[in-house]
């Protein structure tokens, strides 16, 4: 299996352009070649000032992601030959984030969503090692393991329209964080984290159109942390009623 | 020239392991400093996340910290440093444990208990493991705590060019923001490099694009030396053509690896006799250390035992007779690897496997406390050489490592920072406009040499010069070889001018750290004219520690190039002795006991 | 690291309604528009008395009330939640707190006359 | 220097993806059914203004535009409990002693009694009419 094919890269240099451009090139593939080794291999031969983020190549980092013809996807694990039948294969940087330079885009509001949930493991006291582990089943660990596996890749906001629409919700990747954490035997973070959630740009900003989920390289499912997130919420909107109807503190 | 100039306590060079341990490390002990982390990736994209089997720390009761300090001395074929091994030791298990308070999700066992595997070279199951995605998982873990530390400021996507020395201390870097394009002038008390290895150096490798040994090289550009770089470990494990890591685990889980004809040839090579399928021995076969089994692959293929695939040669893995079950529970992320990378389903079917370039186990000379011998300058992780792996790193050991040692360089860093306080700024702003002249002129190259021929090229001779066996004329041939790299560098033509996130520029940058530290690399190999864990000359078969039982400092000649000289090795209570698995190795303790 | 808290959203309660209307109709919803599209059309084309009767009767008893409150009720602020979110998924220019009340309201409209008329049957 | 180019979301951006099509088909099932519900709540009223009024809101149900209605609504509440049912499961956790109820059980568990009631209730209904109609004649 091999051949070549059309590869339309959208072009965008700040100091040039004021608008962005399409570029296209021919490129040769085999059954291996990924979008990944397309755009080096555009770099290396045929245009060197294209630029795009990538590095481990083995869909762990997380670097690499784009639109592969509008859909977000990791370029080291898209082949070529899946689109061997299609006219042209189009690349653009991911949807919902400011674009910097070409395939590069600006994730700093991820970091910034993910950094307001405080997605690290929080207890009261702080033991020292030689307290030893906190023993946690395997059967506690499965409640929220799977939502450990994000990458950060921003497949999730580039799939999320309601993150379009509105950059202030905190979006997939830091609501499965913090449910991730909220989840764990071990956390006890769950009051810190949760006025987040409640917000307006937490777990209620999401209409669960659960494109998330399907575009996760990591089959994280980000849909289902953020929706459960939302029963949590509830729970807590309920307990804080009717602690407030008791004459208590809004908590 | 506009450099933006500014004044921190504590500058850390990279976002991996090692670097956020250190970082935290430096927070927890010092609140009030200022802690700037520098990585030309976001954290979490750093190599330590491709990290897959696990993580050692003895914690079984059977096990003790003297045992898993005599599988590494003995692995590191006695050329690690004995004193580093034990303090490494010692630690492991309580870094290992913070991880875990810190949330990192370790697999358990159902008391909810630690669980260990087995790992290659390891006698006793010491290797602590998230499933197969142990660095992803210590890596998020060490990004997640970080973000509780309001003294960390990250500087995400900043281009470290240069260390800052002044009155031969170390007193910052110049980096470039790779967003705004500028440079910029960091001044500080202390600096740490956790840049990672130098794996890209070579054609075929299971590391990241990142993997460039930029930390290396800066060091080495200020006269620091660079310690034990012939020994670069191959995985014997990687898929063949990319080079993907298909981890050890497999291995530990009770993988099988045959040869064209079906053959665990292993037992071939002083690492049988055979191990029943299903039942793993430690040390044995398949869990013998990477230097031996990647050299028993070259032995096969000389002698056409190999498959020949589409993607070049290989042996077969075979996890089938583990089961879908297990396969999914210990090894998911290999069997996602294969099945996308490979097309091959471990479950029905043995993996493609090859060595490859993995792990650089020399590195910038540290102290055991981390401290180069540049005052100010302290270096942890992969691009270190604290002396811990010797000739050949045991598996597992890495992960520990940039815990263990990441903490020690921050407490350091700090100490050292409370102490020096930030340097004067009058005569930094001068060396920052002369480095930045330089870069600049390499973005305005305008040479008639391809940097990616320049690239490929210097990762061919490497691969043929310094790979699993070495030879004093092939050695010598690459090191020539590198040296018309190096002129051709000279005259590299790069066509991007631009300054915002221009990629060709840094790539250009990575590139010419990568021809010192090859260079270094393959000076250090010639010079060492014996055969020891993963150097092995073809021209000198033997191990000798008449002359060669001592670490080798490569340093840079007024001219660019590299000399070599040579250290004495620590020795503490393990005296060098003879390295045996499978069979072979019991019988020192048969001997013992008799 | 301290950050300002969020306001509370109040979604939770409209969400609480929503949910319970999703799955009643889903539970529901197919039956009850076969009922009206084909049962009631065929049984009582030729006795209306009979069957006024007997609609009359079922919706008298507590629990077909309560079933038919609830039924209409939660159907309201089901669709009209999905249709609030709608207006503003198609970028439709009025601001959330405003559609939030006219919507909500309307629910609430609806079901106090579904409760008044129920009662008065 | 850096220039960076802000996302900008349109109103159309729902049309340029299947996946946002079936979401906004999935949100759009509200629309008949809500038309369907008012007119449900007209029956009601007509129903307790007598005999006569029921008749009318009965002949009212059967007029053309009114049975179109129903159908697509019929249609929409059908994709509503499909897509419901699929998104039970990531919502619904069933803690299990091995871990957590799987979600094709879950699946399974709504969807068959509720294909029950689908059929069922009509029939049910049609017999309870029948003999009330019946023994009222």
């Amino acid at each position: 299996m091999s051949g070549s094919l059309k590869v339309r890269v959208q072009r965008y240099r700040p100091e040039e352009d004021d608008a962005p451009w399409w570029q296209s090139f021919e490129v040769p593939w085999s059954e291996d070649t990924s979008v990944l080794d397309a755009l080096n291999h555009i770099k290396d031969v045929e245009d060197g000032s294209l630029s795009y983020r990538w590095s481990c190549r083995m869909a762990i980092c997380g670097s690499c992601g784009v639109m592969v013809n509008d859909e977000p996807r990791l370029g080291c694990k898209t082949f070529l030959r899946h689109y061997a039948d299609a006219d042209e294969i189009v690349l653009r940087p991911l949807e919902n984030l400011a674009v910097e330079r070409d395939l590069v885009s600006d994730i700093d509001p991820m970091l910034a969503h993910i950094e307001t949930v405080q997605p690290w493991l929080q207890r009261e006291q702080a033991e020292a090692p030689e307290a030893g582990e906190t023993l946690q089943t395997p059967v506690q660990m499965a409640r929220y393991e799977s939502f450990s596996h994000c990458i950060n890749c921003g497949l999730c906001y580039a799939a999320c329209p309601q993150f379009g629409r509105n950059p202030d919700f905190l979006g997939p990747a830091a609501l499965t964080l913090a449910q991730r954490y909220n989840l764990d035997s071990r956390d006890e973070g769950r009051e810190a984290r949760m006025p987040f959630l409640n917000g307006e740009d937490g777990v209620w900003a999401c209409t669960f159109v659960g494109y998330c989920s399907d575009v996760c390289p990591k089959d994280v499912d980000p849909a289902a942390a953020i929706n459960q997130g939302k029963v949590a919420s509830n729970v807590n909107y309920a307990v804080n009623l009717f602690r407030l109807l008791r004459g208590g503190d809004d908590a | 020239m506009d450099i933006q100039h500014s004044d921190v306590d504590i500058v850390i060079v990279g976002g991996g392991g090692a670097g956020l341990r250190a970082a935290i490390a430096a927070a927890e002990q010092a609140p009030g400093l200022r802690i700037a982390l520098l990585s030309k990736v976001y954290p979490m994209r750093s190599h330590t996340v491709a990290a897959e089997g696990g993580c050692a720390g003895v914690v079984q009761d059977h096990d003790s910290h003297f045992d898993h300090f005599v599988d590494t001395v003995s692995g590191g074929d006695w050329l690690c440093d004995q004193d580093v091994v034990d303090y490494f030791v010692e630690h492991a298990t309580e870094e290992n444990l913070r991880l875990e308070h810190w949330g990192c999700p370790w697999s358990r066992k159902p008391d909810g208990r630690i669980n260990v595997r087995a790992f290659g070279g390891m006698k006793i199951e010491r290797t602590w493991f998230a499933a197969d995605r142990t660095g992803f998982h210590i890596l998020h873990t060490l990004f997640q705590t970080s973000l509780k530390y309001p003294s960390i400021q990250r500087h995400d996507e900043f281009f470290c060019t240069d260390l800052l020395v002044d009155e031969g201390r170390c007193v910052g870097v110049q980096a470039i923001d790779m967003r705004e394009g500028h440079h910029v002038c960091l001044r500080a008390g202390a600096v740490i490099l956790a840049t990672g290895g130098a794996g890209r150096v070579y054609r075929y490798n299971t590391n990241g694009g990142i993997v460039t040994g930029d930390g290396m090289a800066m060091a080495w550009r200020q006269g620091v030396p660079l310690r034990d770089m012939e020994f670069v470990q191959y995985h014997p494990t990687g898929l063949p053509g990319s080079g993907i890591l298909i981890t050890e685990a497999c291995r530990g889980e009770g993988g099988l690896l045959l040869n064209a004809d079906g053959h665990r040839y292993l037992q071939d090579y002083g690492l049988g006799p055979e191990t029943p399928p299903g039942s793993p021995r430690t040390k044995y076969m398949e869990l013998g250390p990477r230097d031996r089994l990647s050299q028993a692959f070259w032995h096969e293929a000389r002698a056409g035992r190999v498959l020949k695939t589409r993607r070049g040669e290989a042996v077969q893995l075979d996890l089938r007779h583990l089961g879908e079950a297990r396969i999914n529970e210990r090894l998911p992320f290999i069997r996602e690897l294969a099945s996308a990378y490979v097309g091959v389903d471990p479950v029905t079917a043995p993996i493609p496997v090859r060595p490859t370039a993995h792990y650089t186990m020399g590195g910038i000379q540290t102290d055991i406390h981390t401290a180069t011998p540049l005052p100010g300058l302290f270096a942890a992780g992969e691009c270190a050489s604290i002396g811990l792996h010797g000739a050949n790193r045991l598996g597992s050991n890495s992960l520990a490592e940039l815990s263990v040692f990441g903490r020690v360089a921050g407490e350091q860093a700090a100490s050292h920072a409370l102490a020096a306080g930030v340097p004067d700024a009058a005569v930094l702003r001068e060396q920052a406009e002369h480095n930045a002249a330089g870069w600049e002129a390499l973005r305005e190259a305008d040479g008639d040499e391809s940097l990616a021929a320049i690239r490929d090229a210097l990762g061919e001779s490497m691969e043929r010069g310094a790979g699993i066996f070495r030879s004093g004329e092939e050695l010598a041939a690459t090191c020539a070889e590198l040296a018309r790299l190096k002129q051709r560098y000279q005259s590299l033509g790069l066509t991007d001018r631009s300054r915002v996130f221009n990629t060709q520029w840094l790539n250009a940058i990575e590139l010419g750290c990568q021809l010192d530290v090859a260079n270094a690399m393959a000076q250090a190999a010639l010079g060492r004219e014996e055969s020891r864990g993963s150097h092995q000359r073809l021209d000198a078969t033997a191990r000798d520690d008449q002359r060669f039982l001592c670490h080798s400092l490569a340093r840079r000649a007024d001219n660019g190039d590299a000399t070599v000289d040579w250290q004495p090795v620590v020795i503490t209570r393990l005296p060098p002795g003879e390295r045996h698995y499978g069979e072979a190795g019991e019988k020192p303790a048969l001997e013992k006991r008799a | 690291m301290t950050r300002s808290l969020p306001r509370r959203s109040q979604e939770p309660v409209a969400w609480s309604l929503f949910g319970a209307g999703g799955m009643l109709l889903a539970f529901l919803g197919p039956a009850l528009v076969l009922i009206t599209l084909l049962v009631l059309p065929a049984l009582l084309a030729d006795d209306v008395a009979a069957g006024h009767a007997a609609v009359l009767a079922a919706l008298r008893h507590p629990l077909g009330a309560l079933l038919a409150f609830a039924g209409l009720s939660l159907t309201f602020f089901h669709t009209l939640h999905r249709l609030c979110h709608g207006l503003h998924d198609l970028h439709v220019p009025l601001s959330a707190r405003l559609v939030g009340w006219v919507g909500y309201g309307t629910a609430t409209l609806l079901s106090l006359l579904a409760g008044v008329w129920l009662l008065g049957l | 220097m850096r220039k960076p180019l802000p996302p900008r979301q349109d109103a159309l951006w729902w049309w340029r993806h299947p996946a946002y099509r079936r979401y906004m088909l999935r949100e759009a099932t509200a629309l008949p059914l809500f038309l369907y519900a008012l007119c449900l709540l007209y029956g009601v009223r007509e129903l307790g203004r007598g005999e006569t009024a029921f008749q009318a809101w009965l002949a009212f149900m059967e007029s053309p535009p009114l049975i179109a209605l129903q159908a697509v609504a019929l249609l929409a509440v059908l994709w509503h409990a499909w897509t419901w049912f699929q998104l039970v499961p990531k919502i619904l956790v069933i803690p299990t002693r091995h871990g957590t109820l799987p979600g094709h059980w879950l699946r399974l568990a709504h969807v068959v009694p509720a294909a029950l009631c689908w059929l069922l209730l009509p029939l049910l209904a049609w017999w309870a009419l029948g003999q009330f109609a019946g023994g009222g004649a």
